[in-house]
């Protein structure tokens, strides 16, 4: 199953997909486009991405948070292109028989997603837009 | 001195800044992807002042600057990742 | 509203309830009947309670929780009776600005949620039925 | 010696070595919470040998057992919590 897609977030689906008899608990991360941003305002986030690079970085954090945490279950889907405050860009599911598991590998998958997985995001105001992370850095 | 091509990836700002998605390039054989970057620099006024290349990407895997590229490779320069 | 409910989960409503718009992150946490316990095959589960005690804990660890994370918005519905495999018997939804603090306080609020509110199950099983935590200890 | 009454709350296994939800007991005033439970470790057999009452809430609250009750407390005995 790709980890990449343009439409909507069905995080239901999401839970049902990785979801097992054995499994006590599951917990779901999805970030969401907020209205704010180091102060400034925002109504708008773009996601761009290097689509087949990005769909391998995922599946490579994705293998080791599951080797890591043999009893979790992972699933992972990143949303595309134009979002609006409120839209969900992407849900993380972790499912395991006991419920510490489902945190730590939750909370780990995001924070690997986003220190390299290639997607970008420009942010659209009342000020204009800006590619986040760039200014000023490379 | 033979030549090779190689496929330039631009996103988000160096999309923007290039002006298009991908590229062709021709460089000297032994051109290294610190090479590539110092091209963009020269190529395109924005990126004049930024002499470390951000992070690359060789045939969709990350790689070091020292990485020497072989005719027909895809190289994309990755500006700071902002996914999630 | 209600910690407690007699009828099936409707998580997405539950995030709905507690998402704001300069959010950018929730957690959802769901505890859900798996088919084993400490060995045993589980088939159902009867979910009892002091419900004017369980309402009044849940609700003073929602605003302790609430207390110890002053941008996080909380949710928690726990479902009471007979759940069977699969079904969720707790949600919790945590929103933030930023993850860390969803993380964290949904985190929290279901481990004090296990320790001290007045809800207790009795597993039904191929080899018969037992009010878990009790059977050698008070 | 004036007697009081409380209403005690029976749950989980409580509620079914005991028969009932609930039900009504005359105490002597100064009782205590530890008192009710000697009474039910008398009144229900298979509670004979635990000495030790579990978690006790009166009016829907965590109470100590030596807790004095008044006329027309409601106490119940927590068994060990399980929910979520």
């Amino acid at each position: 199953m790709p980890y990449l897609t343009d439409d909507p977030i069905d995080s239901d689906a999401l839970v049902r997909s990785v979801l097992r008899n054995s499994d006590g608990a599951y917990v779901l991360f999805e970030g969401v486009v907020r209205n704010h941003h180091e102060g400034k305002r925002v109504e708008s986030i773009f996601y761009d991405c290097y689509r087949p690079m990005a769909e391998k970085e995922i599946g490579a954090i994705v293998r080791e948070v599951e080797s890591q945490f043999p009893d979790v279950a992972l699933a992972v889907l990143h949303r595309l292109g134009q979002l609006v405050v409120g839209d969900a860009s992407i849900a993380i599911v972790a499912s395991s028989p006991h419920r510490a598991e489902s945190f730590s590998a939750c909370r780990m998958t995001i924070d690997r997603i986003k220190e390299t997985v290639p997607i970008w995001k420009k942010e659209r105001g009342p000020d204009g837009e800006e590619w986040v992370g760039w200014q000023g850095k490379c | 001195m033979r030549t090779m091509k190689v496929r330039l990836l631009f996103f988000a700002v160096l999309r923007d800044i290039a002006g298009t998605g991908a590229r062709e390039l021709a460089l000297a054989d032994g051109a290294t992807a610190r090479d590539v970057w110092q091209w963009m620099r020269e190529s395109y006024a924005p990126l004049a002042d930024y002499a470390q290349p951000p992070l690359i990407a060789v045939n969709e895997a990350y790689a070091a600057p020292e990485t020497v590229l072989r005719d027909g490779d895809e190289v994309a320069f990755i500006p700071p990742v902002a996914g999630g």
